[in-house]
């Protein structure tokens, strides 16, 4: 019944929103969710003195995923910026809403698909 | 003409249109969640205390009229909303109920976008209309969700419970019942608050609206051009059959005016939570398009000064 | 009579009442956390800076004797309010001395209702009250916490320097000296953002806080008799007794009232968060159950309009 | 010393959160902790736009009880709302706190108790 | 002197004082990031609303100088203040061009503490100053990026959408253009909300931005003498060119001084934003402490009447 | 690629949050992250009643430092506060940062050494 998924957590400055949501989609993530966070870290600087907060973006994905996910903030962020990440181990029920083949990704046709069904 | 100039012109349409354009050039721009909904229940709640303060000024006698003719397009709204939906826009049955619910219930913001506008047009629109916001509410989301009856998956009596004590309603009412016990005198007390800078703290909340409608305005062309069709002539018709109710429900040309608006909206605050929780399966990227995306653009820019028109061109 | 019925029909208590109305229909109306500490913030504030500009123009020889019986007060009642919390109530030493340290400060709201309803009542209480509300804060809190001395396993100085620099006691301080310094000309100037305003933030506030109270209330019945009977008492004996010395000290009828209200208040800001600290096995369904779910509501209703009558019929 | 329970976490839309945190107590979490998120998934609405935010609704609870909650959240929810929910391993010092027997439930009840055991 | 001292017994001042002293003494006082965040949405919003009205009074010739003038500043200053990083304080190319793009841009509440300052001494600075923040805003953070050209890690495209869609531009061009287009009647219905308590606002703004500025003022002592010296030299240099630049083209004495704050003033919302993603190894403890620890309090204190004084003297 | 590593999560009242950040760091974490929250467990009131909220402490750290931060919680805290923590399994791409004596703890002086890199 329950099946084996990695949660990737990114924790960083919140001017990177916008780019960490496109990576992590872009590498096959179906979904995500956003905390709005405070944090310190070895960069010293509170975050919330200069531009509101922290985010920290959650995603359950598959393992493979998962990797090229990391490998991605490895290359482009780890470095530069004030970013941390990690994976945790959780398991779900039903897979099929985390795969991207299987989840369909736009809410009108979806509902589309519904209105040929129902008429 | 000038009525549409004269409207769009105003700090409040600008606004609305400011929020647009930083929506539209992905501006990092964005009202804090929680402002937001403090400055929703600010609003609800002004418009609750004003309307009670000009209810206990106004004979019951002339509340009737404008009562009973608001209860009544409250409950038909919906069924020509569901019509249209059904057959022209071919939407399924779920979809159609919850396009029915919306278009059933009233936008305090067009309410208030209208009052200003019929205001600034030179018109006087009667104080105790915001009694007649909160007459319109609900029956209209009850007669859509009644409309998908079996389809649904979701609660329907929890869905009641939810808009019976949601925060609009419990706000507007509540807010009327205090400024109808306290009369308009003691209500000047707390009017530097809830009144003198109203039309300040709309222009903000629509800067914010503007942004969540443009995002809506994205989904529109997947939509499909039934769709807009709908999100335009519903409004219209129902806006201005409003206008004609209300002319012969006794109102002033400005008042009759604001009542289409109100007719013509489509909520967005409590049809929503009540669609979710009723008809889950319902399709969000239709319902909010339609409400947020196509019918509220549409009724401050045409619909607000065409109503206008229409009262005047009607009124004795 | 009259001047119950005149503190009931005002706007700030039926927002109360709203608020309470709203919790027990268990509507989904909520103030953001956010707007709800800003409010505060705003309110804390708005009471100092007012404070100071009337302190600057009150000669210092009016203020001594009101400023020594506040002190004193101040120390006194948290020794009764620890009695019939222990004796009568038959409470632990600590929750007891948690209770204690309660009622020996003051709830900011408290006094602001009592400053409206005795204008609304047609008195004229002074202005410089506001610096009485900074004195009432502090000692009653270390008196209280004294009286648990062993019996707490939290940090007494820890919790010292939390009463001393948290927000009320930064706030109002840092209020009056500013308004002190800068005097009653200066702050002109931002009156329309901190003066106008304020009765309608305070009914804001109210709503919401009703909803808290509300919340408090469920737990009145596990609470126990003897529990809501100290909650009305405490606040009664310690008001009337405020009363008494604010005209002995040579205040006004209105003022010594509003200093009764303050007297027989209990503190939900600054008293709870100490208590927290410094005694945390004190159960905080007790003394907040007290202060907001009984002694608050009483003192809206009942106890403010009673030391208005009070100071009027002591007053020479 | 390190105890093994399980952290259910559930994202959902902010108007189930009564309903859910019920659902949780009921199947016997001792407590819950709920975090104001925002959150993109196959539904592609983003809740921000209409309702404030979702939520995200966080309970340790023993492998039994959890199991029961993911059982009731898959009958009642994950088909019709925007509903995600997994469960991670976590590690606690003492079980008591987590356990329905053990913690008492009412805290004026509980202050009772104190009481009567200090006078 | 008298000056100074009217300044610095100003509620605007002693809010900051406030803010600073609450830091210091470690007080829990924090206003809630989202109130912190509405906050300087309305205040940007006003700014640009007010300034619009104002534009739409101003014949255009008399805006001219003034404009190209503040342009030209807006494009040297961040050059000088390059060099002052580099070669006094002896910083890194990367972080000393962080520095330069902060100065090269321009604080909004320096602007309006200037505004205030030189309105309580009887000044009387020109409304369109407001239309000169939008100028000066930009150029100065492009000049800074491109100054490091190389040296950056991060991407000089994004960071300039970033900043030209930002907050800060899209909320004072769109009010600008709010403004301006309604002209200063139909501005009037919202004045309650945006002009009167505008002052008052901005006071609760400063409180927090002293806790913030006492939270960078920490890091001064390991910042170094160095730092500290360019923290006051680059401003006093820039602003009082700013005031003889101003006073050359054509503006009164009080709105040249003015225009010499804001020249002076070193930017703390749109500049750290770009500069992090376009130099994200520059170091926030340098450019964030020299703009808001260092320069903010620097002008407010000594600048603003350092350059009223500057003003009267040169003005005709 | 991946090493593991562990996270403490603390759930407390919002005025124990300075004191709980001071034990984190003292113990050996080289940053945080702070998430407001809500709860309810088996103190019974909830927090958002009187005091704000809770805040959620998450802190990724050695699992020596891990249980020394969990020792020092169940000795000073656990009995008398609302107060819970628990542990999950994470994995980081690089412990460098996790680990006190790598990582570079003050801002300016690091800013300091960039510049002599540079110049
Ligand atoms: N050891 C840690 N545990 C949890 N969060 C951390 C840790 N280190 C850093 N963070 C978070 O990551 C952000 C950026 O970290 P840094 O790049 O080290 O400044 C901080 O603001 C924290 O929110
Ligand atoms: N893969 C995912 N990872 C993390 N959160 C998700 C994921 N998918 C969905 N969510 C969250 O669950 C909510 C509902 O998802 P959905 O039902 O897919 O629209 C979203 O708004 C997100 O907050
Ligand atoms: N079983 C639980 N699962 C998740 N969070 C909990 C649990 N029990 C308690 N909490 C959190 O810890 C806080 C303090 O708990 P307590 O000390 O039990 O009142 C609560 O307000 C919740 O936020
Ligand atoms: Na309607
Ligand atoms: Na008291
Ligand atoms: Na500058």
């Amino acid at each position: 019944m329950k099946l084996p998924l990695k949660k990737v957590t990114i924790v960083a400055e919140r001017l990177l929103k916008d780019q960490l949501i496109r990576l992590v989609h872009d590498e096959g993530a179906t979904g995500h969710t956003l905390i709005a966070v405070e944090g310190e870290g070895s960069r010293g600087v509170r975050a919330s003195d200069w531009e509101g907060r922290n985010v920290q973006i959650e995603s359950i994905v598959s393992a493979e995923v998962a990797d090229q996910i990391m490998g991605r903030l490895a290359a482009e962020y780890l470095e530069s910026f004030a970013v941390i990440a990690y994976l945790t181990d959780v398991a779900v029920l039903r897979r099929g809403k985390f795969d991207r083949d299987v989840a369909s990704p736009n809410p009108v046709d979806r509902s589309k698909d519904d209105q040929s069904n129902d008429t | 003409m000038d009525i549409i100039a004269q409207n769009l012109l105003s700090p409040i349409i600008l606004s609305f249109s400011l929020g647009l354009v930083a929506a539209w050039i992905k501006s990092d721009f964005e009202l804090p969640d929680a402002v937001y909904q403090g400055l929703s229940i600010y609003l609800l709640l002004a418009i609750g205390l004003k309307g009670g303060a000009s209810v206990s000024q106004t004979p019951l006698g002339e509340l009737v009229g404008p009562a009973v003719v608001t209860l009544l397009l409250g409950i038909l709204t919906p069924l020509s909303a569901f019509a249209a939906a059904r057959y022209i826009a071919r939407l399924a049955t779920t979809d159609a109920a919850a396009v029915a619910a919306h278009y059933g219930s009233v936008s305090a913001v067009t309410f208030l976008a209208a009052i200003e506008g019929a205001r600034a047009a030179g018109f006087a629109p009667e104080g105790y209309l915001a009694a007649l916001v909160a007459i319109l509410e609900v029956p209209g989301i009850i007669v859509g969700l009644v409309l998908a009856r079996g389809k649904g998956s979701g609660s329907l009596g929890k869905a009641l419970h939810d808009v019976l004590t949601g925060k609009s309603i419990v706000l507007l009412l509540g807010g009327l019942a205090i400024g109808t016990a306290c009369g308009a005198e003691k209500m000047e007390s707390v009017a530097p608050f809830f009144t003198d800078p109203f039309k300040g703290v709309l222009c903000l909340f629509l800067l914010e609206l503007g942004t969540v409608a443009a995002r809506r305005m994205r989904d529109m062309r997947q939509a499909g051009l039934r769709l807009v069709a709908i999100g335009c002539a519903i409004p219209a018709v129902h806006g201005l059959v409003g206008v004609a109710c209300g002319i012969w429900a006794g109102m002033s040309a400005g008042g009759a005016a604001v009542l289409g608006a109100m007719v013509g909206s489509a909520s967005y605050i409590a049809a929503p939570a009540a669609v979710r929780i009723a008809l889950p399966k319902a399709s969000p990227g239709i319902y909010l398009t339609l409400s947020l995306g196509i019918t509220f653009p549409f009724n401050l820019v045409i619909g607000i000064p065409l109503f206008l028109e229409f009262a005047e061109f009607l009124a004795p």
